[in-house]
């Protein structure tokens, strides 16, 4: 019989503590041992957004198989709920950066008296009240349906009651639509104004594929320390396949999506554009090849079999190297805008914070899966994730 | 396989594979009704205008359409885009929900795949009378010529070349492949003896050996995992049409997604418009569901809902880049003189799906059908929107004009239309229009007469 | 001389019950004739995945290297002309046609790959032993030795519940 | 390289005495013998012509189709000498039409002339050509044309018609009846000489000089002022201060190619110039000249004369005189006056108006601020309008009474443009003998009983003396097509002087004209060298009988006085730069160019203010009666003064070729006869709203530049102080000017283009220039109406400020040849591509239509064959001609180095790549570097402003390397980064902000 209560030993807490430290140290570090205060803050904007997204799609996940009717997904659900427990921390963690001066330190619409002839036409979308307004309706509105559908979920598994799991649905809709949304304008206004007199249409959705796929690679990694420590025996290789097939088309995805924004910039040639993608080829040449490498090629190349989609000696590194090529990704997206290319690197600042945001999200992540049994076997399609082949 | 008592029978009625075979096959077998001969009238005489149109084209030229030195392309393109948007569906259905393992596209795949295969046939049709010089079109192709010259591989119209035809193939191959059981159960139901040569020699000496079910399987998942990017890539690439310019209104880099999910948008309101009249007609309606119906509704939702958030960011980030080009392209859009194509398109594609939150309304037949019509009309328009107004107000307002159809021009899209309708009245008589054998490996999971018992 | 044992069954579920009781009996089933794919009847007849995706993946590949190779020589070896500025090894542009070859070649390797190991093709000639396996029959094949061979078989078969227990000779 | 003037063919022949020599010398002198034996037999002296003839038409076959097989070819048997095949040669020539005039060089390529190109050694012209100049070359090539001598509209012979001419001629002469002899202004002096001898033999003969667009009121003012009816020479270039009263004297006033050159020389900044002169334009309509005016004021054509009073009376103030009394006016003459005063001895203030009163007031005007012999030279006297519209009223008169017994019409057409053109022909009724000498079908030749068909200039000899001491010759360049004679031959003929006309002019300037000369070299050397030049200029002067004397004038203020500024709807009646008089409405060239201000073409519309407009509650298009009498619809047109409407002359003809009859409406009827002369300004018209609407053709549709800085301006102050002002964004966008991939390099050649806008003033001449030189299709109205004209070059015109008094800005655009064109990137066939010189290269043949480039341009300049408008398609029978350009005779003006287009292809400006690949081709078989200069395309050639400099941009001295260097320099659409090659200059106005 399986183990349905997932207990959170100390020697795990302790791990996410010292983790924690190593971010606090190199925080401490980053102030006072001469880096940047830009460095630092796009450091703390990047961690932030991060893992935010992280539990996001965790939330996502469980949101959108909800209203898919899909049914295999239940067996791993907790483990995506448990993530987006996270989403009220991070919520608060970003707010905190930006009221605390990282608003002002990278974002340069932020200096009125610095303002251009461009900049001035935005003005009515780039300020710094309506700013702030906007981030606390995404952040409210996101911890609320995270706490929500959680309820829902719970309360299905407690109760089996068929009016939790409408109600789950129907949350899950509202979470659906309003993420469809919030996390397009939100990738404008955290990542996008950093070169705010840069624009892309499909920049929103582009950020979204690369979360996407970090997000479910974080959920392989989350079900894979759970396994190793001895729970979820219900998950089966076909579990694990149907998550590698993910992680395998979102990869791709993500990379149709970075082709799609950088050959039509390529291909047009307008200042205006090219701009972005100038500095990056200037000053991040290597990163700049690297991000396709761990966020295309590996992955697509070792998750192409279908062996290598059901075992975890690739699963696992995949899903290592694809969270770390998001991480550059979105180290791309930030630095050239908030540091710049010559302020910009990679040391002891980028990797502790890292470390420390790892380790708060693995803190409230496992944290959360305590709260509730690991299976839901209340489910309506508990029973069909059970007995779930797939014969491809 | 066990599958959950709150689903829905994706079969009605209570059936055995044998019934299934006999149900499926009725439209083939007999005379055709009246109500097939008048269809079939009336959509030759379509594709006959479109005959005429063509060879006015052919012959006179594009002078014969309403463009001008501004507006290069209009209808042509906008009837490409849309029947290549059309053609999505089919390969959608039955590649990416196979991958996504939905049970219900088994009733659907086989007509919504032919309703691809003739949309990218009507839809190939536009590049090809589009050129000027229509009888040197074989220029495109890379072929060795005298004076040792290739085709330009940066240009986004020989991308399409090469992936209409690539798209055009592999959807043949893969119809075909999960076509060969089902000839065979033709094959071997035919009582007339020409009729089993024919369909014997199609069907490929179909056995049903384990060996080749198991091969068929694979071939049929691994052309699944082929074809799912390569109906992402097709639409993309259509898109790379207008978004690789520096036409304002065109050169956008959010074309890619927006524009697949608007062609699986369209598809599947063409699907639909087509299934919702195929059932009642054929009298499927045991195995086309209304739970098919609202299924596809649920895709129709979320593509145009997609397809919504896509314009407004377009929208917004016109007047967020700052560029004065970029803002008066959309403002002209939804005030110029071509507003009202504008509004036509955002209340058929935005406004109207919306109503299928409702579950009373996705689930009738009647405003499925409308609202399928409508966002067929919705879509034309887009590409309308897309193609014409960027074009007819662009950079140097010296150079604004106005564009006006022609009837040859209406006679080219009437004719497609009488072309597909044509081909799709052939098929229905011709193939068993729903997937036999899919539909009965599914028949015991989740039929209405499902055991359940089975697999405990 | 060779002969063989058709047998069938009117229900997949009966057939893959039946199936293991003929395995245990030891008795090696041929081939397994069904009007649809049998979920579990490759794992009972014990047959190994398929090797056509290898195929797909070679034709694949095959496909993406002459699609880029060509583009890539014809515009830097052959015939380089300069198209509005862009450089004339212009990769990005290079991208859609090399995939669009890729799957192309892909989809038809394996297509034909399938049709040449099923043996089946246009006017193939096959033997077609029921009507109705591609309407509700579920018939098995099994080949026979000799006279007592065939009728120990037959006993397994009208035991594992099969019906229209058939020898078969053929010359 | 020079190009090299050859003398005419005729003058090339060989001498009759070599040919003996050569007889011995084998095979090849025989066929040369045979040759020139071929030649001498009388009838046969069209043989070349024919050789040639047939030739060119199978090579036009040969150049019109891209796939079409060889219909017909007929070789050269015997190569004549002076041909060689593919090569041109240029002959000097002069064009004049009887209103016009230019010095002109002839492109002849295998026995055709093909182009018509500027003559930059004449100080009349410099090089100068317009609209219609560069399109005489298709007049040539008319379908019109009258092929033979014609009795009563039936085909006749030369002797025949000399015989029974002569006779009556004799007769009329003997019983002392009256002929007339009715030409418009006669510049050649041995034409005159002609006619002279003419009337000797038959004193009865009277020569009236009848001019369509006439001069009278000028010709009559000066007559009052100074003795003698001249028009004088008008110096542009010396003014300071230049006000214009209705004078359109860009476009169509007296000598607009001449007025041009001065202007726009005073006006240009660069080269170091930073002095530029101020023009103001009083005008009702808005006119060519008034829309590149610094400021422009509007004013009423009624209220003209009341307001050159008051400025003549601001101005006697300004001198101490004591102030008269007399109705104000709302423009400010006041001020005005003041700056006249301030620039005296170097303004000039000139007038359209053809009335005498209103020139006698100007007369005065400009003798109060001493801007004669200065600015106004009246000791050269502009010859092309000798016309006193009142003497053609008399003859009119006569022949009514049935006084006239023979009328020999020389190229004029007054059953079309007399005003009272009712009452001319029931006069030329009552006229026994009527002769016309028209070259192309026209209305009158069509009521007369006799037609002797006069040559095409480009196939006859000629001269001609458009200002006192400026000569200029004009040769054939091809043999007359057609059975024709020059007209002063007839007369020479009917006068019993069988001479030739060239051995008459020769013997003329032998006689007259070289003892003008030093008389150093002989007769011979001055003769051959003038044909080769094109031109003499001697020098003389001609001096008017009296000083000026102002007793007119002060009778025409006083008289001006008592006149009032009323409150009625002007018309004013116009000649536009396109088919100016009508006299060249036959052409089809002329016919599709768009107006410089309205941007239509095809027609001839009525002018509206927006203001009258509302009120009548009419937009474009609505058709409105003028006087009930004739009905045309409307162009609302910004800048038009409240009620004054304009509607364009030259347009209804009825009884010419294809693409003219029926075009538009004749308004000469329109025009009001006062005292006997012409007034192009009608008072006091009644406008009714007809039913329905009329479509025109226009090029252009929408006038706002958006608020986007396509055209940049500023103005000479702020210039003075800045010479970036007006085109300060061009640093921002240079400085963000970044490619992501390295941008090509040319090495040798790398071709540009600069613009000067503000030389530019929208005479159209670079349009009608390029579609000669490139073989542009045609397409007529109906396609205009599509929006679907092929012009390669176009001069966009665009209205800032307030729409009821707009300022107007132009520019001139074709393909910018963009070095990252965004048009190549897209076309599949790789149709389109860059060459190594930094061109825009279109492969014709290998175009399949898709269009795409098209709409990839951002500058919308590439054109699309939507259907065979050459003839040129594969298949027969679709050709779509409705001007009737494909015809044998037509086609003969193509231009053989450039490909007709087929059906279903995209064209476009090439920077005229044929004559890049000729010059290179002679620098290269000279063994040196192309020159600066040295390849002009068509435009360039043409622009009688100079506006564009092509050439090297890798030479950094070169002289487009230079404009691209000024500050005021910048590129369409920069910020998008397609790297033009073409650079426009900022345009400077002369106004104070």
């Amino acid at each position: 019989m399986e183990n349905l209560t997932f207990i959170l030993k100390k020697k795990t807490v302790t791990i996410f503590l010292v983790m924690i430290a190593v971010g606090v140290l190199s925080l401490a570090y980053g102030f006072l041992g001469g880096v940047e205060v830009k460095r630092v803050a796009a450091n703390l904007l990047l961690n932030n957004y991060y893992f935010l997204s992280l539990g996001l799609i965790g939330l996502f996940f469980v949101t959108v198989h909800t209203i898919a009717e899909s049914g295999w997904q239940t067996s791993v659900q907790r483990v995506g709920e448990a993530m987006s427990a996270y989403i009220p921390v991070g919520g608060g963690l970003l707010l905190l950066f930006f009221v605390l001066g990282g608003l002002h330190s990278i974002y340069p619409w932020t200096h009125s008296d610095h303002l251009d002839a461009i900049l001035l036409k935005k003005v009515a979308y780039l300020n710094v009240p309506f700013f702030y307004v906007r981030l606390l309706v995404f952040i409210g509105v996101w911890s609320l349906l995270a706490h929500y559908v959680r309820k829902a979920s719970v309360n299905l598994d407690l109760h089996g009651d068929m009016k939790y799991f409408n109600k789950m649905r129907t949350l899950s809709a509202i979470f659906i639509v309003t993420y469809a949304v919030t996390s397009v304008v939100s990738s404008w206004d955290w990542l996008m104004s950093l070169d705010p007199h840069w624009f892309s249409t499909l920049y929103g959705w582009y950020i979204f594929s690369s979360m996407l796929a970090s997000g479910f690679a974080m959920l392989i990694l989350v079900i894979y320390v759970l396994k190793r420590m001895g729970y979820l025996s219900h998950v089966n290789d076909e579990h694990m396949h149907d998550l590698g097939k993910y992680l395998f088309g979102f990869s791709i995805f993500w990379a149709y999506l970075w082709f799609s924004q950088y050959m039509l910039i390529w291909y047009a040639n307008i200042p205006e554009e090219t701009i972005y993608y100038l500095e990056r080829h200037k000053y991040f040449t290597n990163i700049f090849y690297v991000n396709l490498i761990l966020n295309f090629v590996i992955p697509f190349f070792l998750l192409m079999t279908r062996k290598s989609k059901r075992v975890f000696t690739v699963l696992v590194p995949v899903s290592v190297i694809v969270i770390i090529g998001h991480w550059v990704d979105l180290y791309m997206a930030i630095m050239p805008g908030a540091v710049g290319g010559e302020a910009s690197g990679i040391g002891i600042v980028e990797i502790g914070l890292t470390i420390g945001y790892l380790g708060i999200f693995g803190l409230v992540t496992f944290w959360s899966l305590t709260k509730a049994p690991l299976a839901p076997k209340n489910h309506p399609y508990y029973k069909e994730s059970m007995d779930y082949h797939t014969h491809y | 396989m066990y599958v959950s008592p709150l689903r829905e029978p994706l079969i009605r009625g209570s059936k055995d594979y044998s019934q299934v075979t006999k149900d499926i096959l009725a439209p083939m077998a007999g005379k055709p009704s009246k109500y097939w001969y008048m269809g079939i009238t009336l959509s030759g005489a379509a594709a006959l205008f479109g005959a005429w149109a063509t060879f006015m084209t052919v012959y006179y030229g594009i002078g014969t359409w309403g463009l001008n030195k501004t507006v290069g392309w209009a209808w042509d393109i906008t009837n490409f885009v849309w029947w290549v948007g059309i053609g999505h569906a089919g390969t959608f259905i039955s590649a990416i929900l196979l991958l996504f393992r939905q049970k219900w596209r088994t009733s659907i795949n086989r007509s919504a795949e032919a309703m691809t295969l003739i949309a990218i046939a009507c839809a190939g049709f536009f590049p090809l009378i589009h050129m000027g010089r229509l009888l040197l079109g074989f220029f495109i192709l890379p072929y060795p010529n005298t004076r040792a010259l290739w085709v330009n591989f940066n240009s986004p119209l020989l991308w399409d070349v090469f992936a209409i035809t690539t798209y055009l193939l592999v959807s043949l191959v893969f119809w075909y492949i999960g076509l060969i059981p089902d000839l065979g159960t033709v094959r071997d139901k035919a009582s007339n003896k020409i009729r089993k040569a024919i369909y014997g020699f199609l069907s490929f000496g179909w056995t049903g050996s384990a060996k080749h079910w198991s091969r068929h399987e694979t071939v049929s998942l691994i052309l699944a995992g082929l074809a799912a990017p390569l109906v992402l890539s097709v639409h993309t690439i259509v898109s790379f049409d207008f978004a690789t310019s520096v036409i304002p209104g065109w050169h956008t880099t959010i074309f890619p997604p927006y524009f697949v999910s608007g062609a699986v948008f369209s598809g599947f309101a063409m699907v639909l418009t087509l299934l919702i009249v195929t059932r009642k007609a054929l009298n499927l309606e045991e195995y086309i569901t209304v739970g098919h119906i609202e299924n596809m509704n649920k895709v129709i939702i979320i593509t145009g809902s997609i397809v919504g958030i896509a314009y407004i960011t377009e929208f917004f980030m016109a007047w967020y880049s700052g560029v004065e080009y970029e803002q008066y392209a959309f403002i002209n859009r939804a005030t110029g003189p071509y507003a009202w194509a504008y509004w036509i398109m955002m209340t058929c594609n935005v406004i109207t799906p919306q109503l299928f939150w409702f579950k009373k309304i996705r689930t009738n037949l009647v405003a499925t059908f409308i609202i399928s019509i409508f966002v067929n009309i919705g879509m034309w328009f887009e590409r309308f929107v897309i193609v014409v107004t960027s074009l007819h107000r662009d950079y140097l307002p010296s150079s604004w004009v106005m564009y006006k159809p022609t009837i040859v021009e209406i006679g080219l899209y009437v004719g497609t239309l009488g072309l597909f309708f044509t081909l799709f009245l052939l098929f229905i008589r011709v193939f068993p229009v729903i997937a036999i054998a899919e539909v009965k490996s599914v028949l015991k999971s989740s039929g209405d007469n499902k055991k359940d018992s089975h697999h405990e | 001389m060779n002969k063989y044992i058709t047998a069938y069954y009117d229900d997949e579920e009966d057939l893959l019950r039946g199936l293991k009781q003929i395995k245990a009996k030891g008795i090696e089933v041929a081939d397994v004739l069904t009007p649809f794919p049998v979920h579990g009847l490759d794992k009972a007849l014990g047959m190994s995945r398929s090797k056509l995706t290898r195929v797909a993946f070679a034709g694949g590949a095959v496909g993406a290297i002459i699609g880029f190779g060509f583009q890539a020589w014809v515009f830097t070896q052959a015939y380089p002309l300069n198209f509005g500025g862009k450089p004339f090894f212009a990769v990005p542009s290079f991208i859609p046609v090399t995939f669009e070859m890729a799957v192309l070649f892909a989809a038809f390797s394996m297509v034909f790959a399938f049709l040449i190991s099923n043996k089946i093709g246009p006017g193939a000639k096959t033997v077609i032993h029921d009507e109705r396996i591609t309407d509700d029959r579920f018939l098995l094949v099994v080949n026979v030795q000799d006279e007592e061979n065939a009728h120990t078989i037959e006993a397994v078969l009208n035991d594992a519940g099969a019906h229209g227990i058939t020898l078969i000779k053929k010359n | 390289m020079e190009n090299k003037y050859f003398k005419s063919l005729e003058e090339l022949r060989v001498d009759p005495s070599r040919e003996l020599e050569e007889q011995s010398a084998g095979d090849k002198s025989f066929i040369l013998k045979l040759q020139r034996e071929s030649a001498a037999l009388p009838p046969t002296s069209r043989r070349d012509f024919l050789k040639a003839f047939g030739f060119t038409i199978a090579s036009a076959a040969v150049a019109s189709s891209c796939e079409q097989p060889v219909r017909k070819a007929i070789p050269f048997l015997i190569q004549p000498e002076s041909i060689i095949p593919g090569k041109a040669s240029y002959y000097a020539s002069t064009f004049y039409d009887g209103i016009e005039y230019s010095s002109v060089l002839v492109k002849v390529r295998d026995g055709r002339p093909i182009k018509i190109e500027g003559n930059s050694l004449s100080s009349v012209t410099k090089g100068g050509t317009n609209a219609r100049t560069q399109a005489s070359v298709l007049n040539l090539y008319d379908n019109a044309r009258y092929k033979t001598p014609l009795k009563d509209g039936s085909e006749t012979s030369w002797e025949q018609v000399d015989a029974e001419v002569v006779g009556k001629l004799k007769e009329i002469n003997n019983r002392n009846g009256k002929i007339v002899l009715l030409s418009s202004s006669v510049i050649s002096p041995s034409t005159t000489a002609a006619i002279e001898e003419f009337a000797q033999v038959f004193p009865v003969v009277q020569h009236v000089e009848y001019d369509v667009i006439s001069a009278s009121g000028i010709l009559e003012a000066n007559h009052a002022s100074f003795g003698q009816a001249f028009v004088p020479s008008y110096r542009f270039d010396k003014a300071d201060l230049i006000v214009s009263f209705d004078a359109d004297f860009l476009g169509s006033w007296l000598s607009p190619v001449e007025y041009t050159k001065q202007y726009v020389k005073n006006r240009k900044l660069v080269d170091g110039q930073k002095k530029m002169s101020r023009h103001i334009q009083f005008e009702g309509t808005m006119s060519l000249t008034g829309t590149n005016a610094d400021y422009r004021v509007q004013m009423r054509p009624s209220h003209q004369k009341l307001v050159l009073a008051n400025l003549l009376n601001e101005l006697k103030a300004l001198n101490g005189e004591l102030k008269a009394s007399m109705p104000e006016v709302s423009q400010d003459v006041k001020s005005l006056a003041a700056e006249l005063m301030k620039h005296k001895s170097a303004s000039l203030v000139v007038c359209g108006s053809n009335n005498k009163k209103t020139q006698l007031l100007v007369n005065e005007i400009n003798n109060l601020l001493g801007n004669y012999s200065v600015t106004i030279e009246t000791d050269v006297i502009l010859k092309s309008r000798q016309g006193i519209d009142s003497r053609m009223t008399q003859l009119v008169s006569e022949m009514n009474e049935g006084k006239v017994d023979a009328l020999i019409v020389l190229d004029v057409n007054p059953l079309y443009d007399y005003p009272e053109v009712t009452k001319f022909a029931e006069g030329l009724k009552k006229v026994g003998l009527t002769v016309s000498m028209p070259v192309v079908t026209d209305e009158t030749s069509a009521a007369v009983t006799y037609i002797c068909p006069d040559h095409h200039y480009l196939e006859a000899w000629n001269d001609a003396e458009i200002k006192t001491g400026f000569y200029s010759l004009a040769q054939p360049a091809i043999r007359p097509i057609f059975n024709t004679r020059a007209a002063q031959e007839s007369l020479l003929r009917w006068a019993g002087n069988t001479t030739d006309f060239r051995a008459y002019i020769s013997n003329y300037w032998e006689k007259n004209i070289y003892p003008k000369t030093d008389g150093l070299f002989g007769f011979t050397a001055f003769w051959n060298k003038c044909l080769h030049d094109g031109i003499f200029e001697s020098g003389e002067k001609d001096l008017v009988p009296i000083a000026y004397t102002n007793a007119a004038s002060i009778e025409a203020f006083e008289s001006a006085k008592g006149s009032s500024a009323g409150d009625v709807i002007d018309l004013v009646l116009y000649s536009n730069v396109s088919v100016g008089s009508g006299k060249h409405a036959n052409n089809p060239w002329l016919q599709e160019l768009p107006d410089p201000v309205t941007k239509a073409c095809w027609d001839n519309y009525i002018m509206i203010s927006p203001r009258l407009a509302d009120e009548l509650n009419v937009v474009d298009e609505q058709l409105v009666s003028i006087n009930g009498s004739v009905t045309l619809p409307v162009i609302v047109q910004p800048g038009q003064e409240y009620k004054t409407v304009a509607v364009a002359l030259g347009y209804g003809r009825q009884q010419t070729g294809v693409p003219a009859n029926g075009v538009g409406k004749n308004l000469y009827p329109m025009l009001s006869l006062i005292e006997g002369t012409k007034s192009f300004d009608v008072y006091d018209v009644q406008l009714a709203v007809e039913a329905g609407t009329y479509p025109l053709a226009k090029t252009q549709s929408h006038h706002s530049m958006e608020g986007r800085e396509l055209i940049r301006d500023t103005s000479l102050e702020a210039y003075l102080e800045d010479p970036q002002s007006g085109n300060e964004t061009r640093l921002e966008v240079k400085k963000h000017l970044k490619s992501l991939y390295p941008e090509a390099t040319f090495d040798g050649l790398h071709w540009g283009m600069a613009i000067d806008l503000n030389a530019c003033t929208g005479c159209n001449a670079c349009v009608v220039a390029c579609s000669s030189e490139n073989n542009v299709p045609v397409v007529g109205k109906e396609q205009v109406i599509a929006s679907r004209e092929m012009h390669w070059i176009r001069i966009d015109r665009y209205y800032k400020g307030d729409p009821n008094d707009p300022e107007v800005v132009r520019q001139p655009v074709m393909c910018q040849h963009c070095d990252n064109a965004p048009c190549e990137n897209v076309c599949p066939v790789a149709a389109t591509t860059h060459s190594n010189e930094g061109l825009n290269q279109m492969a014709y043949n290998r175009c399949i239509g898709t269009r795409y480039c098209a709409n990839n341009c951002p500058y919308k300049v590439r054109r699309f064959n939507f259907l065979d408008y050459t003839g040129a398609d594969s298949f027969t029978g679709n050709t779509y001609d409705p001007t009737d350009m494909t015809t044998d005779l037509r086609r003969l003006v193509l231009n053989p180095d450039v490909t007709t287009r087929a059906k279903g292809v995209i064209e476009k400006c090439s920077f005229c790549v044929q004559r890049i690949q000729e010059k290179k081709l002679v620098a290269k078989t000279e063994d040196r570097q192309l020159r600066d200069g040295e390849v002009v395309p068509a435009c360039a050639q043409a622009c009688p402003a100079e506006a564009i400099v092509f050439g090297n941009l890798n030479d950094k001295n070169s002289k487009v390397s230079q404009y691209f260097a000024s500050e005021r320099n910048y590129h369409l659409l920069e910020e998008i980064h397609t790297l033009p090659s073409v650079g426009y200059l900022t345009k400077v106005k002369n106004k104070t902000v």
